[in-house]
């Protein structure tokens, strides 16, 4: 066990913090954060990511045959505490990062892995996520969009629902139905699907939040090559349980704790400028507990991450623990916007785009978001079933 | 000793609930957020007045109903329910100041116009970092300082503004007209957008004695909204949070996953069941502190801080726990179900949140032993 | 809704104060509490039980022909603050009072009214409760223990545990099976039995408070008069539900509500001369703040109980809403004490016996016994499932 | 940039489990309470120093293993899981603070013996009211007060006192011998019936340079046996809660109730995952909490408190939740459940509990910003 970093990731870190500060977008860092219009939101995030691979940073543990740099998961690891530390802001093709790719690199051909995973890093193809239906969330074996074999092609037919991004998305992956005979998990098919081919139309779905970062996928006839096809014919729920595992692991993880650590620390500064019973929040003791807890939850969380790495670095493969880190930050970050908020105190009322809410409105937007992070990825309660009857061997 | 509403008060309940029904619906409401304006819906307001909900607290010789605070706790409660917006609670949590501390030409001047529904109050009393000042002139005194989040502001007759007066660091209550001069009102937004709320300023606002409640400095008065204020919260957090356990326990039984409803796993099952348990109690709690209210028993302050602290709570876990059984479906800005949750969250903030009246409740019971 | 009292209650109220004032065991009182030896405490307990019910306080609501005073659930309740206040001991034979009592009230021919319910205030007869055998815990209905019809009596044969007081009690309320063919619920029947017949065997079991409360209970070939079946013959189920329901019901939970109260009166006063970080513990807001939520709790549980009393001074019977009053006390019991502990603070891992704990160990005890209360009486798990399927209709 | 234990590290805990496997036992530890003596088992000490623990962290020059805190993790972890009684890991704690801040005489008269398992050294640390007051004397000190809950003070060859010193209100850490004159011991009852702790009272104690840890006062030693008896405490509650999960989910596996293993259902299940993802983040932080004890880290101070922290609200909930999950027999006296709970929670509320290192975690981070 050790924490110092090498003379060699030292360097990298004064590299990439070098590059950073250089690089960051006008606006960003401490002070601010993310521009109100979600389309201008969204955009600026994927010219970021852009910038991002132009200066070589994209990818940094990935193979370099397929775009990657080559390097250790440490530095990765270290890319990520340094754009925390700038207050950077996230990606967007987040999807096509941490799920696409470890699933082709598990389940793709050679020339899937080399057609897409490169364009993944340059952004030039952004992905979304076509698994959720409407009768099938939890229950997602119970999915019910079909592809019926037609020549070389595959006919896809039906609904998916909360398929993320899907509107700035190029690509999206997909579970689909192609025998709708063989038992529930036995006949579904795992599908790279073009999001420009006739006969697919997105719908904004709006959140709570008031943003529409989630979709409604409608499949009318939509015609995907044979070659689309990831693995085996009727083999997609085992590629399906590799994609969760990435979604819910601590790569994804690690990218979110660095939110959640910006957030905090913009937090902290609120509390020393609000004002309750005429004095700084932050001298507040009861506050003090709570923020401290915060404090702790998020580097926990950090340092969860970092301990599944050193499994990932021994070559251990990540498995149903994956649900542990998901199910960890989930009820971590909503507990950490609870405590946001409570630090707004009688202010916590006004919304973002009011003068007087601090820091923009971020917590109250926060909160709301938070709500879904329990849902998404698969509920908490699915992410308990997991844990106790696969780590911990409990009966189904 | 009863725990139990009259039948006249359950009476009323169901007329409120009979009527809100019928002419009121979410629909309405979303329709009031979209339009963008006001979010005055007049029709509702004249529709309650009419079945007289503001004349509940006003004596019966002067046009009103003559009743107290016990009776208001069902009608709060189905103002929370259907997310009755409006200055109705408000101008409720006003007129039980200006019934208790008003002089008579005070109550006469407002408490007929309150029952009949022509004239809308509602207190400005949040603490914010520049609060009004009330120094002394010749024949009265001058207001500068600016209040925050005061509910309905624009659509509303007369303000109760919380004030400090220079003199001797009194507190009062002040009758302050927002069309007066000097009185500036910014439009705040929201975290509820189903309510409306005012940055309000003064600037050297002129008023006299005629326009203190009561005719002078009172603390005892300051207080009372307060509490009047953080006992109708709870009791609209108890009916958003019954709405919501309504919707998630109905929810969780039509709603398929794995071949069963939902509602058969025991981590949703269980979950409601924790839920009718915090809301019950909080309705305890609630009730409670309307009789000790009404009553103006010595636990009064213990019986109000000890409803808005357990209801906050409780209806905190309630709405997010609503949210989380209904799935994704749960943050879909279609459902309704954000409704109930912003407006849940700002009461959990307004009057002082339960941090506030921990602390307050305990400091009470301490004294309480000390003297005894 | 008024919870003045009328004049006749204050009066009420006056004479029972008057009464408890003259007639409280010595080192009964604010700052004493119960005997270490547990004998001994058991002891005094009955010994405080019978003096109440010669001073004419005992089944207060009952009617007269069975022993009671004809007074009303409200006279009851004040008499149970003002033991309450008095901080005067809990009496012993509260599962014949709160159990049987009502158990017979409802199902219980004239006969055998008359013959049990006076000599249970007068406490002549203490009772215990054999319901839960080794295997059915939870699962009540799995219950083994048999009774086989032979002439006038039953033959019962088993092993019931958990049976509280058993030492102490002369008699035993018992779920026996009757019809081992029958479907599970329908095969069982409500047996009084005299804890003085051969072939029973009782055999204490230590609780983890180091307690022997409970106890296992043998039985061995015991002839019990058929007189003494309760109800009809493989009608017990539906007895035990009643009984069940009045065990969790609003009179059981006042009666604890009685020792919690006193408990944390106790721990205000200790909070006021434990120190800590050189000031009074009283004096730091974060514990303030638990103790705040404490002080809320048990009052809620107080009003919870009253809330109850008038649906039943209404005619309104008691249903599976009980449960709502044992979730309810038996998790805010176990947040009270370890509010408790954390006021100790640092002397916490004293226990009883040494001097430099405060209260005499009270709370040390008090946590270890509040662990069961989650557990007795129906699991917390248990009253979830009947509170969601009976209450909020939910499928089972 | 490494979370792994090395193959090591892992030896000798797989050697520590294997040796507590055939050596000890619940049905030992048992027998030591009941036989109701000093609790002392002399063959548990001698097997355990056989293996080397004593010796991990004295340099190799002076008998030990030259190894760092690091290397205890895992070791103080099967510690809990065993609930191994008697001074072994306050001798560690102690040994630490020697090892740190002693005089080269101090570790000369100190280590060898301890590497040996010859000499038992505990702290003497915990606050009380009368806390022992060094006062300056011809050649030394005089040392009068006391301090409780001194564990296994009896079995000790030295205490390591916390002291302040009159002239200046510096700490200091104070090498004393309990059998030395004004020393006087009285037997506390515990919580924990497995452990032994005694009040000590000094009266008149005199001493020199040479018994000061580090021959003078020291507050950075002070503050660094807490730290040390902390981290010792989160990880030793880890072990527990590991065990106490085990327990659980044997149990919920074995028990059937309604034609099923109690595991099966919802409300079991979900609860063992929650416990297990506690109990993870709990070792998370524990382990880094050894890391930075053992380079020294700036952060140390913040690991140190995050993982107290962190560990005693974990080990409260597991160990609760265990008991719930046993049902009837989870407070039965003669399972072995009660005694893990009881060392647990003797261990949340040693070195400081959740919320005084909540607090003490939050100065440091604030500090931290201030000084960036």
């Amino acid at each position: 066990m050790d924490f110092h970093y090498s003379a060699e990731d030292e360097r990298f870190r004064q590299d990439a913090r070098g590059w950073i500060t250089a690089n960051l977008p006008p606006g960003w860092g401490r002070d601010v954060h993310e521009p109100e219009d979600e389309h201008a939101r969204y955009m600026g995030r994927l010219a970021w990511e852009k910038k991002l691979y132009h200066g070589g940073w994209a990818g940094l543990a990935w193979p370099r045959e397929y775009g990657g740099q080559g390097a250790t998961l440490v530095q990765q690891a270290i890319l990520a505490e340094e754009l925390a530390r700038a207050g950077a802001p996230e990606g967007l093709n987040i999807i096509g990062r941490n799920l696409t790719a470890p699933t082709l690199m598990h389940h793709g051909t050679e020339a899937q892995r080399r057609r897409f995973l490169p364009k993944i890093l340059s952004c030039e193809e952004v992905w979304c996520q076509g698994f959720s239906e409407p009768n099938a969330g939890s229950d997602l074996a119970a999915l019910r969009t079909t592809a019926i074999r037609d020549g070389d092609h595959f006919v896809v037919n039906g609904q998916k629902t909360w398929t993320s991004f899907a509107q700035y998305a190029q690509w999206c992956f997909m579970l689909v139905r192609t025998d709708p005979a063989a038992p529930r998990h036995k006949g579904i098919s795992f599908l790279l699907v073009d999001m420009r081919t006739p006969g697919i139309t997105v719908r904004p779905l709006r959140q709570i939040s008031g943003e529409s970062e989630f979709n409604e996928t409608f499949l009318d006839n939509v015609r995907v090559p044979a070659e689309n096809l990831v693995g085996a014919l009727n083999g997609g729920w085992a590629i399906a349980m590799t994609t969760l595992t990435y979604e819910r692991g601590p790569e994804d993880a690690l990218a979110r704790q660095i939110r959640f650590s910006r957030d905090l620390d913009r937090l902290l500064d609120v509390a020393r400028t609000q004002r309750r019973h005429g004095a700084p929040a932050i001298d507040d003791p009861v506050l003090r507990q709570k923020l401290a807890g915060a404090v702790i939850e998020v580097e926990i969380m950090r340092l969860n991450c970092l301990r599944s790495f050193s499994r990932l670095l021994q070559g251990k493969p990540l498995g149903p623990e994956a649900s542990f880190q998901k199910l960890y930050w989930s009820h971590m970050a909503q507990r950490l916007y609870e405590t946001a908020l409570e630090t707004l105190g009688a202010t916590a009322p006004l919304a973002a785009g009011d003068p007087a809410t601090p820091a923009g409105g971020l917590f109250q937007t926060g909160f709301l978001q938070s709500r879904a992070f329990t849902i998404y990825s698969g509920t908490s309660e699915i992410q308990r079933n997991i844990i106790a009857e696969r780590v911990l061997g409990m009966p189904k | 000793m009863n725990f139990d509403f009259s039948a006249e008060q359950i009476m009323v309940q169901d007329s409120v609930r009979s009527y809100l029904a019928d002419a009121w619906s979410m629909a309405r409401l979303r329709r009031l957020i979209e339009d963008d304006g006001d979010g005055f819906d007049a029709a509702l307001w004249d529709g309650l007045a009419a079945l007289g909900l503001p004349a509940i607290l006003v004596p019966e010789a002067l046009g009103g109903l003559g009743l107290g605070f016990v009776d208001l706790a069902l009608v709060l409660e189905e103002c929370g329910r259907a997310l009755v917006p409006g200055p109705l609670v408000e101008t409720m949590i006003a007129t039980d100041a200006i019934v208790r501390f008003g002089t008579e030409a005070q109550r006469l001047a407002l408490l007929p116009g309150i029952a009949a529904g022509r004239l809308r109050v509602v207190p400005a009393i949040v603490e914010s970092g520049d609060a009004p000042l009330a120094t002394p002139l010749a024949g009265g005194w001058s207001l500068s300082g600016h209040r925050m989040l005061v509910p309905w502001a624009a659509q509303a007759d007369k303000l109760l503004v919380a004030v400090r007066f220079a003199a001797d660091a009194a507190a009062g209550l002040v009758i302050v007209d927002p069309q007066q001069a000097g009185v500036s009102l910014r439009a705040e937004t929201l975290f509820d957008p189903t309510a409306r709320a005012f940055d309000v300023s003064f600037d050297r606002v002129v008023f006299g004695a005629a326009e203190v409640l009561g005719g002078g400095p009172s603390a005892a008065a300051v207080e009372r909204i307060g509490d009047a204020g953080a006992v109708a919260a709870a009791a609209q957090m108890c009916g958003i949070a019954a709405r919501m356990l309504d919707l998630a326990v109905a929810y969780a039984c039509q709603r398929v996953q794995f071949g069963r409803p939902i509602g058969a796993f025991q981590a949703i099952k269980h979950r409601c069941a924790d839920m009718l348990v915090q809301l019950e109690s909080g309705r305890t709690a609630a009730y409670f502190a309307t009789w000790a209210l009404a009553s103006a028993a010595p636990e009064a302050v213990r019986a109000v801080s000890m409803a808005k602290a357990y209801c906050g709570d409780a209806s905190r876990f309630i709405c997010n726990e609503t949210i989380q059984i209904h799935g994704g479906v749960g943050f879909a800005w279609e459902l309704d179900l954000h409704l109930y949750l912003r407006r849940a969250k700002t009461l959990e903030y307004s009057y002082g949140d339960a941090t506030a009246h921990r602390e307050r409740l305990l400091g009470a019971v301490l004294a309480g032993r000390e003297a005894a």
